[in-house]
């Protein structure tokens, strides 16, 4: 075991996580899940903007990480209420019943 | 003690991110994200990251995620269904394709930060809330205005989708 | 000292009136439009007790405006002698000009309009006259155009109103065109617009005996002055600009607007006095338009009209003091014309106002006992303009022509000739209105004390301004300036001899004049119609430029070929949008799939791209 | 690994002292309630039911734990843990007093010290929603449901007048820390006023303890768990120790909003009085208590009193004899007059919650909402902006 891990890991890890959102993003069916997907992407992204901070040694990263929350938290207000009112409307939640945006 | 907290929380990540893509049941994939978002903060806290790592907590967690769960409870939002509608030769060369391309990622990562020493704790100690307010207030001032109104609009819009008959 | 305080006064007063003042009461605008320009005199009074005696010039900078690789334009005001002389102009006539306003304008509908665009002219002037550098001083030059257009414009229910608005505009486009390449060819030699850098690095030079660049500059920069200024050939605007209300006359089109070619010109009396041939042909411009639209001035019947002619002329004697390097002298003459002609039209405008509109002399007539302050005030600016002996025509006027007499002695006989049919055809005016017996059909009348006030004050200006002694205060900045009595005395006797001559004809012979017109039949018809340039402009330059563009640019180029792009790009879009959409399959899952699909792709591409290089 | 032994050691004092007095706090509020109701409350066990905490601790645990067939189990189990751990885990930022030097040892009277300290606590407290969410939600049961509902939309709608009372103290202090927070409100004005932030934030202050009274899910605002409506709200089907753990977390939350309440608005440990008259206080009080308490037993109204009231008499005069013990060893002094004073003001702010907890009525819903949204949020929105200008103002 070492004793500390290089900075590409942390990275390693942000792409393993942002994939897993990207699975979640296309296999899952259900909005909310989907939605959770794209907040596990955030995250993910997050975390290199920390890690790229890190090594950079400058605080820039943070607050592009925390610009990230702020439009993470703007888009989770809205598109909850927009969840519930496709709820509202069509009683489903599965996304692939929400298709008629279409040409 | 570096590496390990590192192994043990990003594990952790990892699982919990596993957690959200296979759970059935949304209100199992939220708390797994949270999961991931609680260890993130961690390892946050590992890259000297402090006030961001409260953020992460305060904003994600306490915040966002409750709104998640609550609309979950509010909906009583069932489990999604057994089958995914996915054959099961979609799954297993989607589950192969993501594994390989995460390789590739993995090793391109490696490939272009050959020689990067470990991360040692405390090594960045910039990420207080001093430097992180000054900055925002003074070189990110209208980035920062521009995201309050945003904020903003968002309020509106959500108030606006939940009143109205839509 | 808050030098910006000066000009944003009357834009607050702008921004209110335009904004709220259809709502609000007269005496509100009323507030607004007096109350800011008052607060902006009183300012650039203090601003100047202040800053005297002003050896030096005092600069504000505010914000860079533009910044682009070595050009740096800011947002500069300053003030040195000169800016001082403009600025109590411009404020303290305007100011006048206002309040008599109130009057004039008492019935007119858009009251609120009239005193906001009054008041956003009074905001560009003052930024013109303040500006430290070419670009801002153009900011102001192209707004007190726009003041301009907009007040002309005024009664844009009339025709002739919209169109002398369009004229005025279209004339100063080409004059601002020559000044735009003046600025761009500045930029190019000295690498700035900064007034101080610029003169700073023209003051070494050495004077250009044969066309050079700066020759060029002060060419190009003449044909903007002469475009502003009413000069030769441009001057056409200028009579159809009385199409506007009165005191628009009295304070743009003679008072203050049309004399920012003159101040331009001094202001870069350093480029001018390097570029002999550019002061020439300024003279030589000057003195043309003086003596000819002299000539013009002498068969006019619509009192307005006599003194726009008027005005072109006495501008023309400006250029021609700037022409023979009497700056200052041109500039007092600026100051005393600001009093006198401002006066000559808010009188006429006062006669205008008691007739109820009626503008030519031939319906007037026997006014003096009708309206006795207006009279008396009218005739103080009348022997003021006729350089009789110790008012302030005589001493600015005659300040250029012995200026023009160093010069060149022709020069000199020429201004005395203008000099005296500028005596003859203003008292011809006076006589024509205010003796004999009333010919006209009105009820004419005395106007209310808010006009006479004005008219009064002005008038005590007219006859006493020109002990003000602006040369000598302008001394510092461009020099001492000849003098010679004798000159001065013979010139002033010329235009006594004006006065009698107008007297002979039109108050003791009054045949005489009718008589003398028709035996000079021809000469007479081509003055009377101001030489037919108009019409010559018409065919040569207006006709050929509406049909052209009807034909070739609209037919040809616009319907043609423009929207054949933009709508053959549509067309193609559609086309394409056609086989794009079935991938808009409204399933958002799918929708990601490309997404992913994509940016795989393009890591991949990074990927080996970053590998193989 | 001294620093471990060492955190191990204050770990293992502030969990127990902790837990006791969770238990104790418990036995506390009934008594008080009792007395204000004209009842006597828990008398049976124990003298003057002391020992009634210990005798519920065991019933609780040798209880059968029901887990009703219906529930989702993983998350019905997990709730109860979740709530416990995050409303225990705060207190370890929590100081308790200044730094003392034991022997050879230096150390802070507080487990750990952040940075950030204020920024923990408030990142624990607004994940403390999931336990009882996650507990109402796997119950499947209806009442269950609504009160885990209830209780994510209250906590989420205080928690944004909480952190902005908050911060107001912080633009004071210009510091995210405990100590720190603590050491700027040290000195007198005038030689006799406190410098507390509770003067300048009084406003923030009552908003604070308000919106506290909301996150804690205490009356009037304990809409999750009405009884009348809700039966029992988000624990109906809980029961045993796994009851007894949301009951845990609800008194160490108070705990600790009351312990953060001290610190950022009532100076911490700083006595309210100057350095040597406040170190009279509490021998005075302990002394005069046992007094009384000695005089009660000389003249007992009740049978058992002849024994307990001098014995409890004597420990009073014991305490106050070991306080002036600390006249003679200055590091005792300082343990115990931090400790005295800010148990002294913890006390009395969870007195308050008691108080309020047996006087006033509960909330209707909406009403709660909307005092939250349209009052309290606004009012603390104006006392952040009045203290920032007062910051801005005073800084040149």
């Amino acid at each position: 075991m070492p004793t500390s891990v290089p900075v590409s890991w942390y990275l390693i890890l942000s792409a393993i996580l942002f994939g897993l959102g990207v699975a979640g993003f296309i296999y899952r069916r259900n909005i909310i899940t989907v939605f959770m997907s794209i907040e596990l992407m955030l995250n993910a992204v997050n975390l290199t903007f920390i890690t790229f901070s890190y090594t950079l040694k400058q605080v820039d990263g943070h607050i592009f990480s925390f610009f990230v929350m702020v439009v993470a938290a703007a888009e989770a207000a809205v598109g909850l209420a927009i969840i519930l009112t496709v709820f509202k409307n069509r009683e489903t939640l599965m996304i692939d019943d929400v298709s008629s945006m279409k040409y | 003690m570096t590496a390990l907290i590192f192994f043990l929380f990003a594990s952790i990540a990892v699982f919990c991110g596993i957690s959200l893509v296979t759970q059935t049941h949304p209100i199992a994939s939220a708390l797994s994200l949270i999961g991931v978002m609680g260890s993130l903060a961690i390892l946050y806290l590992q890259l000297g990251g402090e006030f961001i790592a409260a953020a992460q907590v305060i904003v994600y967690a306490g915040a966002i995620m409750v709104l998640f769960v609550f609309v979950i409870m509010l909906l009583n939002a069932g489990a999604e269904g057994t089958s995914l509608q996915m054959s099961n030769f979609a799954k297993y060369v989607g589950i192969f394709l993501l594994a390989a391309f995460l390789g590739l990622i993995s090793f391109v990562i490696q490939a272009m930060l050959p020689k990067t020493e470990g991360v040692v704790f405390g090594a960045f100690q910039g990420g207080t809330a001093l430097n992180i307010g000054r900055k925002l207030f003074t070189i990110y001032l209208l980035p920062f205005e521009v995201t309050s109104v945003l904020i903003l609009i968002a309020i509106l819009g959500a108030m606006v989708l939940a009143r109205r008959e839509i | 000292m808050f030098l910006w305080l000066i000009p944003i006064l009357p834009f607050l007063g702008f921004l209110i009136n335009g904004l709220f003042g259809r709502r609000m009461p007269k005496s509100m605008v009323n507030l607004f439009a007096i109350g800011s320009v008052t607060l902006s005199f009183l300012w650039a009074v203090k601003t100047l007790v202040g800053l005297s005696p002003l050896e030096t010039k005092y600069i504000e900078h505010y914000f860079t405006w533009i910044q682009s690789g070595a050009l740096n334009i800011s947002i500069d005001f300053a003030v040195d002698r000169l800016t001082a002389v403009m600025l109590m102009v411009v404020t303290g006539v305007g100011l006048l000009i206002h309040i008599y306003s109130i009057g004039y304008m008492a019935d007119e509908d858009g009251y609120y309009r009239f005193f906001a665009y009054l008041n956003l002219f009074m905001f560009f002037m003052l930024v013109l006259v303040l500006a430290q550098n070419f670009l801002v001083l153009f900011v102001g030059w192209e707004g007190v155009g726009l003041c301009s257009y907009l007040l002309i414009g005024y009664y844009f229910l009339e025709r002739f109103a919209t169109n002398a608005g369009n004229k005025a505009f279209i004339v100063n486009r080409i004059g601002d065109f020559g000044f735009s390449l003046a600025i761009f060819l500045v930029v190019r030699q000295f690498g700035s617009l900064d007034f101080t850098k610029v003169f700073d690095a023209a003051r070494p030079m050495p004077t250009e005996t044969s066309a050079g660049i700066l020759t060029t500059i002060c060419l190009l920069l003449l044909v903007g002055a002469a475009g502003k200024s009413a000069q030769i050939p441009l001057y056409v605007w200028l009579p159809d600009a009385m199409a506007g209300p009165t005191p628009v006359s009295a304070l743009i089109h003679a008072a203050t607007m049309v004399t920012a070619g003159v101040y331009m010109t001094a202001r870069s009396a350093t480029l001018f006095t390097h570029a002999p041939i550019a002061m020439d042909t300024v003279a030589v411009i000057g003195l043309a338009t003086a003596f000819f639209a002299a000539t013009i001035g002498l068969a006019q019947t619509d009192i307005k009209k006599v003194f726009a002619y008027s005005t072109v002329s006495q501008l023309g004697y400006m250029f021609l003091g700037a022409g023979v390097g009497a700056f200052s002298a041109g500039i007092f003459h600026l100051m005393t014309h600001a009093f006198f002609k401002a006066l000559l039209f808010l009188g006429a405008g006062a006669v205008i106002h008691g007739l109820h509109g009626e503008q030519d002399l031939r319906q007037m007539g026997g006014l003096f006992k009708h309206m006795r302050i207006t009279a008396i005030t009218l005739l103080c600016a009348s022997i003021a303009i006729s350089g009789f002996p110790f008012t302030s025509g005589f001493f600015s006027k005659d300040a250029i022509l012995v200026a023009a007499y160093e010069r060149a002695p022709w020069m000199y006989w020429v201004g005395v000739l203008t000099a005296g049919m500028t005596a003859f055809y203003v008292f011809r005016a006076w006589f024509l209105a205010f003796t004999g017996e009333y010919r006209g059909h009105a009820h004419p009348h005395e106007s209310p004390l808010v006009m006479t006030g004005p008219l009064m004050l002005l008038a005590v200006l007219a006859i006493f301004g020109g002990f003000i002694n602006v040369p000598h205060w302008l001394e510092p900045m461009f020099g001492e300036r000849p003098e010679n009595q004798t000159l001065a005395w013979l010139s002033a006797g010329v235009g006594v001899i004006g006065i009698a001559t107008a007297y002979l004809f039109y108050v003791a012979r009054p045949a005489m004049a009718d008589g003398f017109a028709k035996a000079m039949n021809g000469l007479y018809t081509l003055v009377y119609n101001k030489y037919f340039v108009d019409e010559v402009y018409d065919a040569a330059v207006v006709t050929p430029v509406v049909k052209g563009s009807r034909i070739f640019l609209w037919r040809g180029v616009d319907a043609g070929f423009i929207d054949g792009i933009v709508n053959g790009f549509g067309a193609r879009s559609r086309g394409v949008g056609n086989i794009l959409k079935l991938l808009q399959s409204g399933n958002i899952r799918s929708y990601a799939a490309w997404v992913v699909l994509g940016s795989v792709l393009l890591l991949l591409a990074i990927g080996f791209g970053g590998a193989t290089r | 690994m001294d620093f471990f032994i060492l955190s191990l050691i204050k770990a293992a004092i502030i969990a127990f002292v902790l837990l006791t007095t969770l238990a104790y706090l418990q036995w506390i509020e009934r008594k008080v309630i009792a007395h204000i109701q004209l009842r006597v409350g828990p008398y049976r066990v124990g003298p003057h039911g002391l020992l009634q905490p210990l005798a519920d601790v065991v019933k609780l645990i040798t209880k059968e734990g029901v887990v009703p067939s219906h529930v989702n189990k993983v998350f019905y189990l997990m709730a109860p843990f979740v709530a416990v751990t995050l409303a225990l885990i705060s207190i370890a930022v929590i100081p308790f007093g200044p730094e003392i030097t034991v022997g050879p040892v230096t150390t802070w009277m507080q487990l750990t010290d952040l940075n950030i300290g204020i920024l923990f606590v408030l990142a624990v407290s607004s994940i403390g929603v999931y336990g009882v969410a996650l507990g109402g939600w796997a119950s499947n049961n209806k009442y269950a449901l609504l009160g885990g509902l209830r209780s994510s939309a209250q906590m989420i709608s205080y928690e944004l007048p909480l952190a902005l009372a908050v911060a107001s103290p912080l633009l004071l202090a210009n510091t995210l820390s405990f100590r720190e927070m603590v050491n700027y409100q040290s000195g007198y004005w005038l030689g006799f006023i406190p410098r507390w932030n509770v003067w300048p934030e009084i406003l923030g202050f009552v908003v604070f303890l308000i919106a506290a009274f909301a996150e804690t899910n205490r009356v009037p605002f304990d809409l999750p768990e009405a009884e009348n409506e809700l039966v029992a709200g988000f624990h109906v089907e809980y029961s045993s120790m796994k009851f007894a753990a949301f009951f845990m977390a609800e008194y160490a939350n108070m705990v600790t909003v009351t312990a953060v309440a001290t610190l950022l608005f009532l100076g911490g440990w700083q006595p309210p009085f100057p350095e040597p008259y406040s170190d009279f206080v509490p021998i005075v009080i302990f002394v005069a208590a046992g007094l009384v308490a000695l005089y009660h037993g000389l003249h007992p109204a009740r049978r058992m009193d002849k024994f307990t009231l001098p014995a409890t008499g004597l420990i009073f005069l014991g305490i106050a004899a070991i306080f002036g013990l600390g006249f003679f060893i200055p590091v005792l002094k300082t343990i115990l007059m931090a400790l005295f004073w800010f148990c002294g003001k913890l006390g009395i702010l969870l007195f308050l919650f008691i108080w309020v907890r047996a006087t006033l009525p509960r909330f209707r819903y909406d009403q709660l909402m909307r005092f939250a949204w349209t009052f309290l949020f606004p009012l603390s929105m104006v006392n952040l902006l009045i203290t920032g200008l007062i910051v801005a103002l005073s800084s040149k």
